[in-house]
């Protein structure tokens, strides 16, 4: 008699998932669009991790760009170094080193980049660094019990330092440009239609993983007593457990999954900038998570690709009014439906679901599920 | 979308607008109207661009939402006055040109990925856009990629020269040279203090500066930058008022902007009194709108265009502008750049008889524009253009009046020898 | 968990409370208080409001802490420990308002206070087999909540919330309970059973209780704690603090 | 540093890099106080605090606009009248937020911040709708541009003179409605204890909704005391967010006092620093300190020990 892995409802939802984004999107979509979609999905890292230490945990981070920034940094700054081959940079002052230090007048590659040349290191790099930083944060404040508002507005000033900090030192980190121009991940062209339909693909075969993982800690032990933290903090505590420990764990997890999108970012669109690090991509990725519903995991993929897929085609049409309908969704999900698409969806599609497979002996087809979610966010 | 009737036209109508612009002289610059049917889509279209008989499709690519909207709205509008007076001459190739607009939202990623859309799927023959150079870094590779040709208005720092851009702003050498050996002649200037927002362009610009001041033999006296939208600027008021500059060297970009004239001002520095003169490259009429006229009264500003440059392309230039978008708009030096790409555009298209992009590129070295507002321009080798460089004295109307100007074009330059 | 290891500590007192004082900007909530708890002994402690009582359970169970004073549980000196640590150590605390999670069920309620998988990564691994099912359901039955393991917290009567904290603490295996106000908001009934599962449960704890009942209390202790101003204020058998008179003129006063 | 300079100059200069450092901290309070009063009293994070704030602004270029155009005679002092138009036009915003959105999340701090961002969103893109997407160049009158020079070196603007005038009244206002009238004992009677306030007869929701509305007024005022020093543009108020939150958090959310204490350490730490390095590390690093020390006295520098 174990707990649960999942239940009959949750396999069907992942397997929908699962079938959208690895079936249904590459076989519908040319190759632009999928990258897009691809864009989206990195962000559904993000929102992901924002489901368990938010929804769950109840620890609100508007700094959950720093990792997704971090991780990315941390691939392009591999990328980087690849392309800047001395053949390649045969131009600058000094060939051999990335344009924008040659621009800055550095001469020599910083001694923290030169692991970067590495692959596997920089695969360590991606998750540990941000995970490595999350735990210094977490760890002081957690331990200080610092919690809600406050580590809210900590972690966004945290951003905002680390965006000056980044701008600032332009010729080691490449200023506000960020790097650009990446072009190859071990010697295979990452540009091409081809790559980026096969980065496409293993940018969702993780989030799948990391969705597995996140269920996995949410139907563990780890996951009730993240709800019982969330509720009644002192209970748990007097229940012989050391909450600074757990918040400090599924705190660095997000940062990590943030991290992993970070890093299929950069890979996908080629380059990393330090908008991401910032104040505002870190709160859009909180709404992302709310709207998809800030307890459900697979609500969050649903939520980043909603909103990111009616931004950019709001943008297209009605530029100004996009920020109107941002600023509203904002609002609405926080009054109108806190739980988001997928307490919508549990509220309202499934007892009709239920009342169709009722009627009729065969089990409606999987794919009516999210197509409903999809429906009902549009409109 | 399609949105080129002007917004914020209380006078005109459109139909006043149409009448203005077609009284305008620019019909016959290029020999009257062209028949489409003598260039069948089939020959100058080779490569699947956006081009139909009768039309073909450019993108503009700017933000209008997010904290650069206050500078890239100018360019959006001198880009649409572009296009339409094309329009009303008759195309290119005898077609008319259609725009798509998208919105870059200040946000360089987006930029990537709107300037991707543009070219993978709108398919447009060319884009007129961008303003800062973190967002051109960013579609930079996107463009070389698929092959689009990029016009990219704003006066930027150089380092870069790519196949696919066209640069109608000037780059850093030509933009900061004339300016530095000018107050260094004129008006005795022995010491200059460097200032600016902490980005690429500014750091960049200012290292030009300084290896020209060193040059000359005259001295730096301090060097100092802060962060993008800083606020308070007393600190760096009281360091200048220390060290006594005879030059202070701005290049200070966006809201910071209002902030650093407006403090300066209030902490007794009369830049009237060029006591010490205060040069600028960054603050152009747009942004004077927001600081205040009679807040930089008497400030220098070395760029290649001021509204009130006294020329008759620029006459007829400022009133058709001021026809589509209303008597009270400014502009400055980059949405005069910005109107240039469309003309830029359309003459290598028509020198090339052919929408190709790798023809439109060949064709482009060596086009000039004898009608630009700032004078006559004329595409380098490297893409930029060869353009005069002026110097503006700031009056309390917000204007500029301009005291001096380059004899020569200036040769753009955008990898100096000696100035890295 | 179960750490005692009596042999080491001869015939001591379970709990001894020493000079205790704490002090919030001035205003000593708890001054050199001491006290002295035995094992299996019921230990109520009464006072009026604001005597500080709460405040000596907080400060035995890590959740403020002390100014001076020392807390001696075993061989265990508690003002250094940090709050879980002191739960490993064997005290168990019932807050005075029902603490429980509401959004679970009763079953997972218990689950989570087991007192296995404490670690993040024993969480992570944490297997519900027999062992903790049988102990569960052995609970369950005790705090009388057998029918209802599948019921989400949130829906059970004030009482049974109440029940299902001193089970939560009970499933801890604690040396020493210490319950805040246990009875407060029950019925008679519910009374009645409490006093019935406290009996019970002090066949193996030592168990501190705060409570305003004196019916309670004379049900239940074994000896009782006055406190009056952060200090105690008379101590002994109910009989004996019934009459004693610095009692009876704080508490019938003037 | 000393070494190019006469003693004279020298001390002049920190004399006014003092007197940098004292505008900065009015400015700072000025942003701070608007926020304090809402977070610090209620709870509630407002991060459209800077659109309020930019709202203020608006209001004082509209009315620069009008006075030139129609009563230009009274243009030298219509900033007193636009500033109290700016309180009024923002306090009424603000009762009107707090009665369509605020009330309805007190119970959920956290979701205040998502509901108030998106409200930010919106106005900002109000603001360009309305007001176009250019800045706006508010005129002041001439008298209050310039500076008194005291000796050759100092001169001390009147603008810094001005802000630190109108800080002081400002919060001296403040503190006179909390701590001394009977309107702020109501405001802090519902923030230690809501329904106990409500029991005994005080009009919580009342004294909510114009609290709120109070500290959207201040900063009206703020952002129209800001036309003086700083520029007025759809998005201009996200310059300000961290920087406030910072020194409310900082201050000890739950204390005036603080907040005010806690703007003179920053100000001072900042523009100190500032002379000594450039203004961006200067930046980074006053921000790493106060960050730094929240990490190890969360509850910021000025709260009480409190009884739980």
């Amino acid at each position: 008699m174990n707990a649960t892995f999942y239940t009959r409802r949750e396999w069907i939802a992942l397997a929908v998932l699962a079938a959208l984004i690895l079936i249904v999107f590459p076989a519908t979509m040319d190759v632009f669009r999928l990258n897009l979609v691809g864009k989206y999905l990195t962000y559904a890292f993000v929102a992901a991790g924002l489901v368990l230490c938010w929804g769950h945990g109840g620890i609100l981070s508007l700094g959950q760009g720093i990792f997704f920034g971090l991780g990315g940094y941390c691939m392009a700054m591999f990328l980087k170094l690849e392309a800047s081959s001395p053949e390649n940079t045969a131009i600058q002052s000094t060939p051999g080193i990335p344009d924008f230090m040659d621009w800055n007048q550095v001469t020599e590659l910083p001694f923290w980049w030169i692991p970067f040349k590495s692959f596997p290191f920089t695969l360590a790099a991606v998750v540990l660094v941000p995970v490595i930083f999350a735990y210094i944060i977490g760890a002081a404040m957690f331990k200080r019990r610092v919690g809600g508002v406050y580590f809210a507005i900590i972690t966004q000033a945290i951003a905002a330092i680390l965006t000056i900090l980044i701008i600032g030192q332009q010729g080691y980190t490449g200023g506000v440009n960020g790097i650009t121009d990446l072009r190859t991940l071990l010697g295979w062209d990452i540009r091409t239609d081809s790559a980026k339909f096969i980065l496409y693909f293993v940018n969702a075969a993780l989030l799948i993983v990391v969705l597995l993982l996140g269920q996995a800690v949410r139907v563990s032990k780890f996951g009730r007593l993240l709800i019982a933290m969330r509720d009644k903090e002192d209970r748990v505590r007097f229940s012989g457990y050391s909450v600074a420990d757990f918040k400090i764990f599924i705190f660095c997890l997000a940062a990590a999954f943030s991290a992993i999108g970070g890093a299929m970012f950069t890979l996908q669109v080629g380059f990393m900038s330090p908008s991401f690090v910032g104040i505002v991509p870190s709160i859009e990725m909180v709404i992302f998570a709310a709207v998809g519903g800030r307890l459900s995991l697979f609500g969050a993929v649903y939520g980043a690709l909603i909103v990111n897929w009616a931004k950019t085609s709001f943008s297209e049409s009605f530029p100004e009014l996009w920020l109107f309908a941002m600023g509203g969704l904002f609002i609405a999900v926080v009054m109108a439906f806190p739980n988001g698409l997928a307490g919508l969806f549990r509220s309202h599609v499934e007892p009709l679901l239920a009342k169709l497979t009722r009627k009729s002996p065969s089990p409606p087809a999987p794919d009516a599920t999210p197509a409903e979610a999809v429906k009902l966010a549009a409109e | 979308m399609s949105d080129d009737t002007p917004r914020k036209s209380p006078i005109a109508t459109r139909r006043q607008v149409l009448a203005g612009i077609s009284a305008l002289p620019f019909m016959g610059m290029l020999g009257g109207k062209v028949n489409a049917a003598d260039y069948p889509t089939a020959e100058v279209n080779t490569t699947g661009l956006a081009v139909t008989d009768d039309k073909v499709t450019v993108g503009i690519l700017h933000s209008v939402t997010g904290t650069m909207a206050i500078s890239e709205t100018g360019s959006v509008q001198a880009e649409k006055l572009a296009i339409k007076q094309i329009n009303d001459m008759g195309g290119v190739l005898g077609r008319q040109i259609d725009f798509i607009q998208e919105d870059g939202a200040s946000d360089w990623p987006t930029f990537a990925e709107k300037a991707k859309k543009l070219l993978v799927q709108d398919k447009v023959a060319s884009v007129m856009g961008c303003w800062t150079s973190a967002s051109r870094k960013a579609v930079l590779p996107v463009f070389e990629q698929y092959n689009g040709m990029l016009y990219y208005p704003t006066f930027y720092e150089g380092l870069e020269e790519s196949p696919n851009v066209i640069y109608t702003g000037q780059e850093a050498t030509q933009q900061i040279i004339a300016g530095i050996d000018w107050v260094a002649q004129n008006k005795g200037a022995k010491s200059f203090y460097l200032l600016g927002s902490d980005y690429i362009w500014p750091r960049t610009s200012n290292k030009i500066a300084r290896k020209h001041i060193d040059k000359l033999g005259l001295e730096v006296v301090g060097e100092e930058y802060y962060p993008l939208g800083h606020t308070q600027f007393n600190s760096v008021i009281n360091k200048i008022k220390l060290r006594k500059p005879d030059v202070i060297y701005a290049i200070i970009v966006g809201g910071s902007n209002v902030a650093f004239y407006k403090q300066l001002k209030a902490a007794g520095i009369d830049m009237t009194k060029e006591k010490p003169l205060l040069l600028t490259i960054s603050v152009t009429e747009d942004e004077i709108l927001g600081i205040g006229g009679e807040n930089i009264v008497g400030a220098y500003a070395c760029m290649k265009y001021f509204q009130s440059l006294p020329n008759d392309n620029n006459a007829e230039f400022v009133t058709a502008f001021k026809e589509m978008w209303g008597e009270e708009i400014v502009i400055g030096d980059v949405t005069q750049a910005a109107y240039l790409g469309p003309w830029l555009w359309k003459m290598a298209v028509e020198k090339a008889g052919s929408f190709d992009i790798d023809k439109v590129r060949e064709a482009s070295p060596g086009i000039e524009f004898t009608k630009a507002p700032e004078g006559y321009v004329r595409i380098h080798e490297n893409h930029h253009l060869w353009s005069k460089t002026r110097v503006g004295h700031a009056l309390d109307d917000g204007q500029y009046e301009v005291v001096f100007e380059t004899e020569d074009l200036v040769e753009p330059d955008p990898f100096p020898e000696g100035y890295q | 968990m179960q750490q005692a290891n009596p042999a080491s500590t001869p015939r001591d007192f379970l709990l001894s409370v020493e000079g205790l004082t704490v002090s919030f900007d001035g205003f000593k909530a708890v001054n050199d208080l001491s006290f002295y708890v035995d094992e299996n002994e019921i230990r109520v402690i009464i006072g009026p409001n604001g005597a500080g009582k709460t405040t000596v359970l907080d400060l035995i169970c890590g959740r403020t802490t002390a100014t001076e004073g020392s807390i001696r549980f075993r061989d265990k000196e508690l003002t250094r420990m940090r709050e879980h640590e002191i739960v490993h150590a064997g005290v168990g605390r019932k807050f005075q308002n029902p603490s429980i999670y509401e959004d679970l069920t009763v079953f997972e309620n218990l689950e989570l206070s087991f007192p296995r998988g404490r670690g993040v990564f024993g969480a992570l691994a944490f297997k519900r087999d027999k062992q903790v099912i049988d102990r569960v359901e052995e609970i369950a039955e005790m705090i009388f909540l057998r029918d209802q393991l599948k019921t989400e917290a949130a829906i059970l009567s004030h009482g049974q919330k109440q029940w299902l904290e001193i089970g939560m603490l009970l499933i801890q295996s604690p040396e020493l309970l210490m319950l805040d106000e246990p009875v407060a908001g029950m019925s008679v009934s519910e009374r009645v059973k409490t006093a019935e599962l406290l009996h019970q449960i002090i066949k193996d704890h030592s168990v501190i209780v705060i409570e305003h009942d004196m019916k309670f209390v004379q049900d239940i202790a074994h000896r009782v704690t006055v406190m009056h101003q952060g200090k105690v204020l008379s101590e002994g058998s109910m009989d004996h603090v019934q009459h004693d008179p610095k009692v009876i003129e704080v508490y019938l006063g003037h | 540093m000393i070494g190019d300079y006469t003693l004279v100059e020298f001390s002049s200069i920190l004399a006014m890099q003092g007197f940098a450092g004292l505008i900065l901290f009015s400015v700072f309070v000025l942003m701070a106080l608007g926020l304090a009063i809402i977070f610090g009293q209620m709870g509630v994070i407002n991060m459209a605090h800077g659109e309020f704030m930019i709202l203020g602004a608006y209001v004082t270029w509209l009315c620069s606009h009008f006075v030139t155009a129609y009563v230009p005679a009274l243009f030298p002092v219509y900033f007193f009248v636009a500033m109290a138009l700016a309180f009024l036009v923002s306090g009424a915003l603000g009762m009107l937020v707090e009665w369509a959105m605020i009330r309805h999340l007190y119970k959920r701090p956290l979701d205040t911040l998502l509901a108030t961002w998106g409200l930010s969103l919106i106005l900002q893109q109000l603001y360009r709708s309305v007001f176009g997407a250019r800045e706006v160049g508010v005129s002041l009158p001439d008298w209050m541009m310039g500076s008194i020079a005291l000796t050759d070196i100092i001169e001390v603007p009147i603008n810094g003179i001005f802000v630190m005038v109108l800080t002081m009244l400002i919060s001296l206002g403040v503190f006179i409605l909390m701590f001394r009238s009977a309107w702020g004992r109501r405001v802090r009677a519902v923030v230690q204890n809501r329904a106990m306030a409500g029991a005994v007869g005080i009009n919580t929701k009342k004294v909510d909704r114009v609290t709120f509305g109070l500290g959207c007024g201040v900063a009206g005022v703020a952002g129209s005391a800001f036309t003086m020093i700083g520029s007025t543009g759809p998005t201009a108020g996200q310059l300000y967010i961290v920087d406030t939150f910072l020194v409310v958090v900082f201050g000890g959310a739950a204390s005036l006092i603080g907040t005010i204490a806690s703007a003179f350490t920053i100000s001072q730490a900042q523009s100190t620093m500032e002379f000594f390095m450039s203004g961006s590390m200067a930046k980074v690093l006053t921000l790493l300190t106060v960050v730094g020390i929240l990490m190890l006295r969360p509850e910021g520098l000025f709260t009480l020990k409190m009884r739980r």
